[in-house]
């Protein structure tokens, strides 16, 4: 919508802002650039290839193939999987049902209930690890699964999330589908959830995301590679490797990252929304 | 039968009395309208007759029978919402069998997956869809079952709520607004759809609005509400022309009533300079509210009939009507006239200056300071002439 | 559910609708009732309790100690420098990703054909493991292979060893920090941009606002004051929680100067098994994190008056 | 102050076409309309008045000065938005002194202009609030003091009362129309609603499909509609239509639909065709047929008593599927299912030719006395 004597002022103006956004995504690009450059570098120049982005030769082949035999990077990824799954899991079957209860039925414990959660919003998760730690210990469940999984059961967010959600899904339907009828189980099974679809994508992102990124809990409760997930994977892989072999550790590095990058490359829409939901967590 | 009464229902949220004392009897097969601003109490009725919310005291009876103890589903009210509260997910024909296959088949058989097993289900399913046929064809959205909701226009939507709520042949219809979401031109014509609807099921119709139009041009009796008490329950036609107190006066036509005050003498009602012939009870001295429906004032005042001296401040005109606003002379309070094209094209050169306007004591309604009705002798004969 | 004491006045419509929808109510909350109280609820006690203790995991006795915890976390060199440097980070990485982000946020914003691809490009890094990352920043800035070196010698400046040196690496992990940080903010602002009615641009173009910086002063940075409240509150929660950079690439070295508080805390309490003074520290965690959403609350309830 | 011009301007996005070749001339204290149903372009000519869209072609001219390559402050123009544009964290005088803080005056003449504005609208006690604080009627006024508090060269509205309820539309109609009046200020108005464009305007321009399909008094558009859509747009209820076929016969005029058979009485200048036949709802009485009257009868579907007056639907005897609307004063006691016989002055008969266009109708018979429309007394 120019007018006519802006149109140069506007070229300027777009040229310059182009200007300053490409400096800003080389930065931003620069690490995954390289990271992929190197992880085709034969090993051998790795040591000697400088600023010289070109690699002379193509190891795209020894340094992937190395970097998934010479540590379980499919069971670390296979390990990340199970443990998101599981967490996803538990946190939806929760949570949908609790944030129902508090956006719309009305019962005496309610808001003490919704207090709580609304204070486990501002507790980080690193603040009840001492605890659910020595009582992990204590019943001989450290490196299970199970232990990775425990404190995310919990999704306060998760319980947030939903009650927000649902305090906006329209009273009316409620009420149509009580005088049809309809049990409040059945409410959350046949409306409230299919309804719901896109928030449980987006929650579903958001909780994958972090679950698999995360790397302060695994380290605390696994010290096998058993069960360790791909961050913890990353972290003992590079300890083997240390120094040695760069080509091996970035096609491990690109590797663990793929799955998400993916993912978000495909469906940005609903990725950026799940993780945006919230900047606390 | 489904006649419907309700006694004493009050109930309060927080502190907010919404409603008080309410008594309502509604006969089997009458179209009631519940009337008023917003806040006034009148969807907070239908909800509790729908027992979807619990009055505090007081209590409903459907058919004669005490419905106070049941949940909303066993009461056989169906109620058409405001947004038509569609199930977002569902598709047309699913909206509109979801009541039947609530009743009709058992917890165990509505769980997905496992209730298919049953051989009952699938006989049941049957005979719903063939009643959702008939009713969507009688709505004639036979065309839309297989759609979403959101695959549909206003007005179809609305007719996918009726459809939802008559498959299950209620004893009593509550509308919450039903209107108030579509388009003016749609509006207008739903308006005859539904009455028509109503003539052909001869079922208990309430009917919530805001709209006085809608109350007036839809029901067989209207109740006006404010701050959750009945002001009025009778007529259209009766609240038009014997409003009971001055806030039905003011809620019901449009343009609304116009309203001077005046004070009474022993021989009639003082409005400024103007003395209007209409004998009240009360005694001599009193400020009093008389109101005047735009129709009551007339651009011809005949020689030695009542008139009152305004300027015109401004002309509206519809093309087949005239609103005339003027102001008063000695007070500035704002009157309106509606007039015929021909009559204010008659009368526009003379319109210009300070005019006389008529006024038919006969229509005036007088109210005093409470707001109450008081009855002039005047108007007692005019009443025998006021159409039904 | 009590029993009405006025039964007259209580209708049994309340009971049969209120009953049934309050039987429900405890039914779904229960099991996120029962998750609260013992994996929120009961640990928080716990640690506090722990605090005033000296148990360590795997001892058979332990006593109270009361407040010594405390008194020593306070006379504890290795806290409070890694206090200090985690306010140190936090003072880099907060304004510069929140700067950084609403740039961003507002050059993109008025792309049209490439907004998609930047958009894009700058919420990259909040996608990735920030593990994997690591490593490749750890190898980017190395000082004897990494390509940045190389091209900083190349273009004529001195060595330098981002990790290796006390005063630069708090520096190196900040630029990590905000490298992940920008795009993030940059979306939560793109969200608050999109949200001022363009009518409100229109008006001020009338009222003779049309300039880019009194576009930007009068109409986009009042209108976005909500939204740069929770990106800075957001922003300076996370960074206090650095934890996985310094995991990965120092390990509080050099010389200590990149000790930060989680790092520390993970030392005494999970290396070795301090639980007393762990649990010390991990109220002090607390406590700032709950300061920082206090203030928030505190300001928006003030502050936000649209 | 200044009139206001558009000379062929055309607005197209891509391949659409939004505004075509619109011309329009507001004289200096003039109150005109833009009416028509939405996306008929009414908006965007009023915004590339205003200098927020670009013109594709044509010039738009304030007063004598073309400003068509002005950026839009320097245009002078002030502008009601549909969803007034408050800027929320500013008060109810803050937003009013906005532009004029902009043009560097001293606080003191501000604060003055401001609280004479807002005066003058009757909102100076609530200077203090900010825009979430007001009822929607408070904003709308906010909204347009910050109009008048610029002393512009002319007021643009885009649909400023489609935010209101119905009762306070009523009365914020005739606010603006008498400010308008008194300040004397020319104004455009863009409007959805054919009853604002009728009791407010001066002249109404009406749009359909990016072009003007006709520009005149209210009651020009009224009472004469170029065409079908200029009929059925004013008016509510809307213009009852019945097609049917113009014959000559037997040295008469005739229109015949289905069972239908009317005599146009007296000459009608009128070449045979299909037709459409047009009755305002209003100018069906229960009259006898006369002289110059024709009737028109049928069976009750629907009533719907408004007091003052009612409205009568109809299934039209002799043509099967339609239905009129009948406006009678409100003391008719009708019932649904009765008969009824009405008739209309053929003075009062629209005929719009195959392709909708009006067609002009000359009666050159006896006089048209005026008795034909008296109300029934």
């Amino acid at each position: 919508m120019a007018r006519a004597p802006l149109r140069t002022d506007r070229l300027i103006g777009s040229v310059i802002s182009h200007f300053f956004l490409m400096l800003g995504a080389g930065f931003i690009l620069l690490p995954f650039v390289w990271m992929l450059l190197t992880s085709i570098r034969p090993a051998s120049e790795v040591f000697t290839a400088g600023f010289n982005p070109i690699p002379s030769s193509f190891a795209a082949g020894t340094n992937y193939s190395e970097a998934l035999t010479k540590s379980p990077l499919l069971q670390y990824m296979w390990n990340g999987v199970l443990v998101c799954a599981g967490i996803l899991a538990v946190q939806l079957l929760v949570a949908i049902p609790g944030g129902y209860a508090l956006a719309k039925l009305s019962f005496r414990a309610q808001p003490v209930v919704f207090g709580l959660v609304l204070f486990g919003l501002t507790v980080p998760v690193q603040v009840t690890a001492l605890p659910i730690y020595i009582a992990l210990a204590n019943l001989n469940l450290l490196n299970t699964y199970f232990a990775i999984m425990l404190p995310f059961f919990l999704s306060v967010f998760g319980i947030f999330l939903f009650r927000q959600f649902f305090k906006s899904f329209p009273q009316e339907i409620i009420h149509a589908a009580r005088l049809d009828g309809f049990t409040e189980a059945e409410i959350i099974l046949r409306i409230i959830t299919p309804s719901a679809v896109p928030a449980i994508a987006a929650f579903a992102v958001f909780s994958i995301t972090s679950h698999w990124n995360d790397l302060y809990w695994p380290l605390i409760v696994t010290t096998s590679a058993d069960h360790a997930t791909p961050p913890l994977g990353m972290m003992i892989f590079r300890d083997q490797e240390t120094g040695s072999n760069y080509g091996a550790l970035m096609a491990g590095a690109a590797i663990i990252t793929a799955p998400l990058i993916l993912v978000f490359l495909f469906a940005q829409r609903q990725f950026v929304r799940g993780i945006t939901m919230t900047g606390v967590k | 039968m489904s006649h419907l009464e309700l006694t004493g229902l009050s109930k309060s949220f927080g502190t907010t009395r919404v409603l008080n004392d309410v008594s309502l009897s509604v006969r089997d097969g009458e179209f009631l309208t519940l009337v008023g601003a917003s806040g006034c109490g009148k969807s907070t009725i239908l909800r509790v007759i729908a027992g979807l919310e619990p009055q505090d005291s007081g209590s409903v009876q459907i058919g004669g029978r005490s419905v106070d103890h049941l949940r909303p589903k066993q009461r056989n009210v169906a109620m058409v919402f405001q947004s038509y509260a569609l199930y977002p997910h569902m598709s047309v024909a699913e909206n509109m069998s979801m009541p039947l296959v609530m009743q009709r088949l058992n917890l165990a058989e509505r769980l997905p997956l496992i209730g298919r097993l049953s051989p009952n289900r699938r006989r049941v399913m049957t005979g719903i869809a063939a009643e959702v046929d008939t009713v969507a064809r009688q709505l004639q959205i036979e065309a839309l079952l297989t759609r979403k909701p959101a695959q549909l226009s206003g007005g179809q939507r609305q007719r996918v709520a009726l459809g939802r709520s008559m498959v299950r042949h209620p004893d009593v219809f509550l509308m919450d607004e039903p209107l108030s979401n579509l388009d003016a031109k749609l509006r207008v014509h739903m308006r005859a759809e539904l009455t028509d609807l109503h003539r052909r099921l001869g079922v208990t119709f309430i009917y919530v609005t805001h709209d006085q139009v809608e109350a007036m041009t839809m029901s067989d009796r209207v109740a006006l509400m404010d701050e959750g008490r009945i002001v009025q329950l009778g007529t259209p036609s009766d609240l038009y022309h014997n409003p009971s107190d001055l806030r039905v006066a003011r809620f019901i036509g449009s343009p609304q009533i116009n309203i001077v005050s005046g004070t009474t003498t022993g021989q009639g009602i003082r409005v400024g300079e103007a003395l209007l012939p209409i004998t009240v009870s009360c005694p001599a001295g009193q400020v009093v509210s008389v109101g005047l429906r735009p129709e009551a004032l007339s651009l011809d005042p005949v020689a030695g009939r009542p008139h009152v001296a305004a300027r015109l401040t401004r002309v509206e005109n519809l093309g087949a009507e005239v609103f005339l606003h003027f102001a008063l002379q000695e007070s500035g309070a704002p009157l309106v006239l509606r007039a015929t094209l021909q009559d204010y094209e008659r009368h526009k050169t003379r319109l210009e200056a300070a005019v006389a306007l008529g006024v038919e004591c006969a229509r005036a309604l007088v109210f005093d300071g409470a707001g109450h009705r008081v009855d002039h002798a005047s108007r007692a004969a005019q009443r025998v002439a006021v159409p039904a | 559910m009590t029993v009405a004491l006025n039964t007259a006045r209580v209708s049994p419509g309340r009971n049969a609708q209120m009953r049934a929808e309050a039987l429900a109510g405890y039914a779904f909350a229960t099991p996120a009732l029962i998750l609260i109280i013992v994996l929120l609820i009961a640990p928080i006690v716990v640690v506090f309790l722990l605090s005033l203790t000296d148990y360590q995991l795997g001892a058979l006795d332990w006593s109270w100690v009361g407040l010594t915890n405390y008194s020593d976390m306070l006379g504890d060199r290795v806290f409070l420098r890694s206090l200090g440097n985690t306010f140190i980070y936090v003072a880099i990485v907060v304004p510069g990703s929140v700067i950084l982000g609403l740039v961003v946020a507002i050059l993109v914003q008025e792309r049209t054909k490439s907004k998609a691809i930047y958009q894009t490009i700058f919420f990259l890094p909040v996608t990735t493991t920030l593990i994997a990352m690591s490593v490749v920043w750890h190898f980017l800035l190395n000082p004897a292979l990494g390509p940045v070196t190389s091209l900083a010698r190349a273009l004529g400046f001195s060595d330098f060893d981002v990790f290796g040196d006390p005063d630069l690496v708090l520096v190196g992990l900040a630029v990590i920090g905000i490298w992940q940080l920008v795009g993030f903010n940059m979306i939560l602002f793109l969200a608050g941009l999109t949200a001022i009615p363009r009518d409100l641009y229109d008006a001020a173009d009338i009222d003779g606002a049309d300039g880019a910086w009194d576009r930007f002063a009068r109409v986009t940075w009042p209108m976005l004051g909500p939204t740069t409240l929770f990106v800075v509150v957001t922003t300076t929660i996370t960074a206090f929680r650095v934890f996985d950079t310094v995991a990965v690439i120092t390990r509080g070295n050099p010389q200590g100067r990149s000790d930060v508080l989680l790092y520390t805390l993970y030392k005494v309490g999970f290396q070795d098994f301090n639980m007393g003074p762990a649990s010390a520290m991990t109220i002090a965690f607390l406590v700032f994190v709950l300061v920082v959403a206090l203030a928030q609350a505190f300001i928006i309830d003030k502050r936000t008056h649209y | 102050m200044s009139g206001l011009s558009f000379h062929d301007v055309s607005k197209r996005f891509g391949q659409a076409t939004v505004v075509d070749r619109f011309t329009l001339n507001v004289a200096e204290g003039e109150f005109v309309a833009l009416v028509g149903p939405s996306g008929c372009g009414k908006t965007t000519s009023l915004r590339m008045l205003a200098g927020l869209e670009e013109a594709s072609a044509g010039r738009v001219m304030v007063g004598a000065r073309d400003v068509t390559d002005l950026p839009a402050r320097e245009r002078n123009l002030a502008m009601v938005f549909q969803s007034y544009a408050l800027y929320p964290h500013l008060t109810a005088a803050e937003n009013i002194g906005f532009a004029l803080s902009l043009q560097g005056l001293g606080k003191a003449t501000i604060k003055d202009r401001v609280q004479r504005a807002a005066d003058r609208l009757g909102i100076g006690h609530l200077l203090g609030r900010r825009p979430k604080e007001l009822s929607g009627g408070q904003r709308q006024r906010v909204a347009v003091a910050r109009c008048i508090v610029r002393e512009p060269a002319a007021f643009l509205f885009d649909e400023p009362l489609s935010n209101l309820d119905a009762k306070l539309r009523g009365t914020a109609r005739i606010e603006i129309a008498r400010l308008q009046k008194s300040l004397g200020i020319t104004t455009l108005y863009v409007t959805h609603d054919q009853v604002e464009a009728m009791t407010m305007a001066d002249r109404v321009v009406l749009m359909e499909a990016g072009r003007i399909r006709q520009i005149g008094t209210p009651m020009d558009l009224y009472h004469h509609p170029v065409d079908l859509f200029a009929a059925t747009f004013l008016g509510s209820p809307a213009m009852n239509l019945l097609p049917g076929e113009v014959r000559h016969a037997d040295g008469e005029i005739r229109f015949l639909s289905a069972g239908l058979d009317l005599r146009l009485a007296g000459t009608v200048r009128c070449a045979p065709g299909q037709v459409t036949l047009g009755l305002r709802p209003e100018a069906l009485e229960r009259l006898p047929p006369g002289p110059n009257r024709i009737a028109i009868s049928g069976i009750v579907e629907h009533v719907e008593h408004l007091g003052a007056e009612t409205l009568v639907q109809f299934a039209v005897q002799g043509a099967p599927g339609t239905v009129m609307t009948a406006r009678v004063p409100g003391g008719w006691a009708v019932r649904a299912r009765e008969p009824v016989a009405l008739s209309a002055a053929q003075t009062a008969l629209h005929l719009f030719d195959a392709t909708g266009a009006a067609v002009p109708l000359h009666f050159t018979g006896p006089a048209q006395a005026s008795a034909d429309r008296l109300v029934p007394a």
